[in-house]
């Protein structure tokens, strides 16, 4: 008997719980020159914003022990040109397709998301609230728990679909943020972005990317994102959560919903191996074999603590 | 797009060209070996110390054996490990990469401007050009370097019969000098002919080739390097800026840009 | 010309800028089996409480991504064992000797370097504030400015020698705790301690260590070390850093001088070569040396940002 | 304490001992060599993915050539790359490590009690008891396994003189059963003599080896196993509770417990 993969996140239902991360696989078209988005179970797109953005002049990405420290700089198409040139790709893929939105005032993601409520092929939003809030200060809107709610309330207005909210890790409390984000009418948390790290270059004495700090991914934050999920998980906040962090193999991915993820997105791991979400659908379907279990779902919450 | 394999292959042949560079062969491929010149593959390296795969340009294809070759020079800790592969062992790729060399037009003289690690896409051009029946005489082979040991495959080069033309900063072989600046002489030389120029090397190379391709009218592509996570144009950390603004991927946009085209 | 490696922190003077972490060389004892503690520019022991405390069950740690997971318990002698059995042999070490605190109550820390004021061959005491505080329903000392603030406080009341407050990485803005550290008194800082971490192992369904979370170190998390101590360097904090996280080599430990750290701890390296501060200790001339560089401390934050 | 050494030593040779048991001889070494039954040394390999360096007993040392052995059965990732070492490969060691085996008392009778990967420490143990001229009839060297090709190098054991016992759950080998059992009975057996047992093997072999030394009042030592961050006793990462309360670290406080020491 073949497993079943299948979840359902906020009403959305995936025929597996293997996504691609946002910023780690574009908007679909290159991927799908190495497997067809068929497997996966949903495709998060780069992070969309109002106006297009280049992005920042090159180093953008270091190797780090055990990961990667990259500063794109939310390059991306913009709304408009995603909407007209990506859209028609995306919507052909028999697969899920989320929309990353990132902004740097409230009226941006609003204004973003009013314009993707009218595309019905998208399925969900996820908000990049780890960016830099212009209007005070610069401060991010994922650190502070007001101005994850307000953010989401406003989006909540205008997007009829489901929202994820997509959590930073930098902050004192994940779960405090978490609550917000579902006081603010979230339907789900998408746990963790990227960790703010540097690396220098001693010979140099130049950092090795031009926005100085950036974001560390792969392996190396993968207990970081499992603490967070089983942190967001066992907090007063009722949402499904998406794990993100460092996931690379069906075990790692397995760790994610033994600690309370309904599904996962692969990031840093794409860049290695392009074909990691067909690799780790094959490895699950054999992992739950091994264990005789019917459902995926059976997995979810079930890590045995001390 | 065409289609990116993921294939675990075999060392076949490991050749130490001396001066810290290698010639790897493996195979046998299968899409892979579909891999055209300016095309590049991404090597794994069975180590997670080195966290990405690292980006080889095609030396050389055997479409029969369906053989792939690399050559590289010893320069970092990607590459001290790609040296210590021996035959036999399995290799992990990734490819074809990228966008070739596009074809010269028949009437054209072809101007080769390798330098230094930039060579091996070179070799592959030239090599293909004249096993599809272009004529080896049309072909200059420029290929510059500091002194003799850069200056590898000399044999192999002269046996294609192209025209070579080695230059060492301190004239050990061929002429004296930069590179560029012979090529430019012989621009200059045959003002009556179309030329098309095609390099690959250091950036100060690249960078001079542009500005003699604009100067001198001449059209041509130059094949870029940068870091690169992903290899396959979803991660956006390959990244040069265009003359006209904004930034393209070297690795799904390029490996190959028009003269031009990129602000160097 | 030899280099100059001497460093002055807070009036202490270090032969050379490079430590051992707390937690990772003991009481000095061990180490000094493998290479003479007189190499060090300093010694941090192993978290001293009031009481004996004998630690978490096993295991205690796991191998991660780049990097380990612990969670040891704070096992340790106690003040009074450690004044009577240990202090005798760290007296006769030429090297300076830094004692690591922690507590449950503000309480225990003030008792502890009371204790340890009357013992001049202290140098210094560091205060590992990443510890729950039972008073305030186990919130971390260190996630908190006021609670920060006042525990040094209060310390330095009783501690007459250099107070190092030693931050955790586990908060929205460190540098605030840094500011707190500083009205509180402290005159130095150590900054990072370990990073909080989970690994699940995804056949048992177990945690792999007995205190289901614990403190992720080692190289992974050196790019977030870094940008921490950037961080600080370029708040209005003025104290002096000793960074802390992943070094293990010249190169490490460069980039943390550059971001600003005037020494630096070396922990989880020592684990896998044992002999790390003497290798770094020679790279560090070479590569003064080869900068035809006169002293140590003209690399401190000279970082050259873009 | 003694001196702890970090040495890059080479690997002499390496021998396929079948069912996925290897040796590796390395050396020369300096301090090293000093390493006495039950010490340990921490090998380093020579890939960052595995982090932490991996505790091998010595299985033997030959004094002149100052050449080491260890003996390990493939198991995890780390055994895995231990396996992948070869004869010339450089090698990277830690040692000697721990607390060994105290020495028998002229008169008494050795039991060396192996099981499984356990087997290594006594081996070494028994060859030096023999070396320094302890009479090798007065050691009972039993060694149990599931089955036949768990009992590695029989010869070798033969060859010391000792009485060896081997014992397989399956009786493939040797008696039939489990070998603390066999044991309990040798020892009912000469209920007159001086006995001291020495064991190493799998936890639950150990624990009943222990109850075994309790209940028939046999003084003896036990040596364990525990993952081992750092080897030198710095990190508290390899404990195991002690009866008497706390913790004990196995790399420093042992690995060799007595009898009767840790709640096992
Ligand atoms: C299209 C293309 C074709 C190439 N063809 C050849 C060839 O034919 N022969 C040849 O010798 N070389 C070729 N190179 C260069 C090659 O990929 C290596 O970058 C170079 O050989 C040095 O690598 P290394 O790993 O030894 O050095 P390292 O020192 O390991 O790497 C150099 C530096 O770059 C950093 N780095 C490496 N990769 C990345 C990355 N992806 N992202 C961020 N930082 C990174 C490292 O961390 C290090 O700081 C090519 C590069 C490209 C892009
Ligand atoms: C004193 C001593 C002597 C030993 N002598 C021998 C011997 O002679 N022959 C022999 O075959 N084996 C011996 N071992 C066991 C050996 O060290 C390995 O643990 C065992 O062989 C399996 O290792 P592996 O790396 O192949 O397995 P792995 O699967 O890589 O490791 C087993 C598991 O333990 C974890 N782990 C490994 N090391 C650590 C650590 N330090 N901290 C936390 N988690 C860790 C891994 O992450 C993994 O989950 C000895 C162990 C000790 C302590
Ligand atoms: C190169 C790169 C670009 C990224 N861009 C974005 C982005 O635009 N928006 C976003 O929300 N997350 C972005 N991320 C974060 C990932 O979506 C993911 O949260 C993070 O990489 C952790 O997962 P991983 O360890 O599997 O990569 C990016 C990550 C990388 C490596
Ligand atoms: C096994 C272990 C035990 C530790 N114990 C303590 C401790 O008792 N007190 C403390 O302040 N930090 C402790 N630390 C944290 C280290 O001092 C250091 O801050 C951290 O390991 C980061 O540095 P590293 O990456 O170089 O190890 C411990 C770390 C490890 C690995
Ligand atoms: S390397 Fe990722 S886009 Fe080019
Ligand atoms: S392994 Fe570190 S104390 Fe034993």
């Amino acid at each position: 008997m073949t497993p079943d993969l299948s979840v359902t996140i906020a009403g959305v239902s995936f025929k597996n719980p293997i996504l691609t991360a946002s910023g780690c696989c574009g908007y679909g078209e290159e991927l799908a020159g190495v497997f067809s988005l068929s497997k996966l179970g949903g495709l998060v797109t780069k992070s969309i914003t109002r106006e297009v953005r280049q992005g920042h002049p090159p180093p953008r990405t270091a190797e780090t022990g055990g990961g990667m420290l990259n500063a794109i700089g939310l390059a991306n198409v913009g709304i408009e040109r995603f909407i007209e040139e990506k859209i028609p790709f995306l919507e052909k893929q028999k697969t899920n397709i989320i929309v990353n939105v990132a902004g740097s005032k409230i009226s941006e993601y609003v204004e973003i998301c009013a314009r993707l409520n009218d595309q019905p092929r998208v399925d969900m939003v996820e908000l990049n609230i780890s960016c830099p809030n212009v209007d005070v200060g610069g401060i991010e809107f994922g650190t502070q728990p007001t101005l994850t709610e307000d953010t989401i309330r406003r989006v909540r207005q205008v997007f009829k679909r489901p929202i994820i909210a997509k959590l930073a890790p930098n902050v004192t409390d994940i779960s405090a943020i978490a609550q917000a984000a579902e006081q603010g009418g979230a339907d789900a948390l998408a746990v963790i972005n990227s960790v703010v790290g540097m690396v220098v270059d001693p010979h140099t004495w130049r950092p090795r990317i031009t926005n100085n700090k950036g974001g560390l991914t792969g392996p190396a934050i993968k207990p970081i994102a499992l603490a967070a999920v089983d942190r967001v998980y066992n907090s007063p906040c009722n949402l499904p959560i998406i794990g993100i962090g460092g996931i690379a193999t069906v075990d790692d991915m397995v760790e994610f919903l033994l600690c309370g993820a309904t599904a996962v997105q692969i990031g840093t791991a794409l860049f290695v191996e392009p074909d990691t979400p067909v690799k780790i659908e094959a490895g699950l379907k054999k992992y739950l074999r091994g264990k005789k279990m019917a459902s995926v779902r059976d997995l979810v919450g079930k890590v045995r603590k001390y | 797009m065409s289609k990116i394999n993921s294939e675990e292959t075999v060392v076949i042949r490991r050749r130490d060209l001396h001066n810290d560079y290698y010639s790897l062969t493996f195979g046998p491929l299968k899409g892979i070996s579909r891999c055209r010149p300016g095309h590049f593959i991404h090597v794994k390296l069975p180590t997670s110390d080195i966290f990405f795969r690292r980006a080889m340009s095609v030396a050389s294809v055997n479409p029969e054996s369906r053989e792939l070759e690399i050559i590289f020079k010893v320069f970092g800790r990607g590459t001290t490990r790609l040296a210590r592969f021996r035959s036999g062992d399995p290799i992990d790729v990734l490819g074809p990469l990228g966008v070739g060399f596009s074809k010269p037009k028949k009437r054209e003289r072809v101007i080769c401007v390798a330098g230094g690690i930039g060579f091996p896409p070179l070799l592959y051009l030239a090599t293909s050009l004249v096993a599809a029946g272009f004529d080896p005489k049309q072909i200059e082979f420029f290929y510059g370097g500091r002194s003799a040991p850069d200056i590898i495959e000399r044999q192999r080069i002269r046996k294609l019969g192209v025209n070579f033309h080695p230059v060492t900063e301190d004239g050990s072989v061929g002429k004296k000098g930069l590179v560029t600046h012979h090529v430019a002489e012989l621009i200059e030389a045959r003002p009556d002919e179309k030329v098309r120029l095609y390099a690959c090397g250091p950036e100060g190379m690249l960078r001079s080739t542009n500005q003699l391709g604009l100067d001198m009218g001449v059209p041509g592509e130059l094949a870029l390097e940068a870091p690169m996570p992903c290899g396959i144009g979803v991660c956006l950390g390959c990244v040069v800026p265009l003359t006209k603004g904004g930034y393209a991927r070297v690795c799904y946009d390029g490996p190959v840009f028009q003269i031009g085209e990129v602000a160097l």
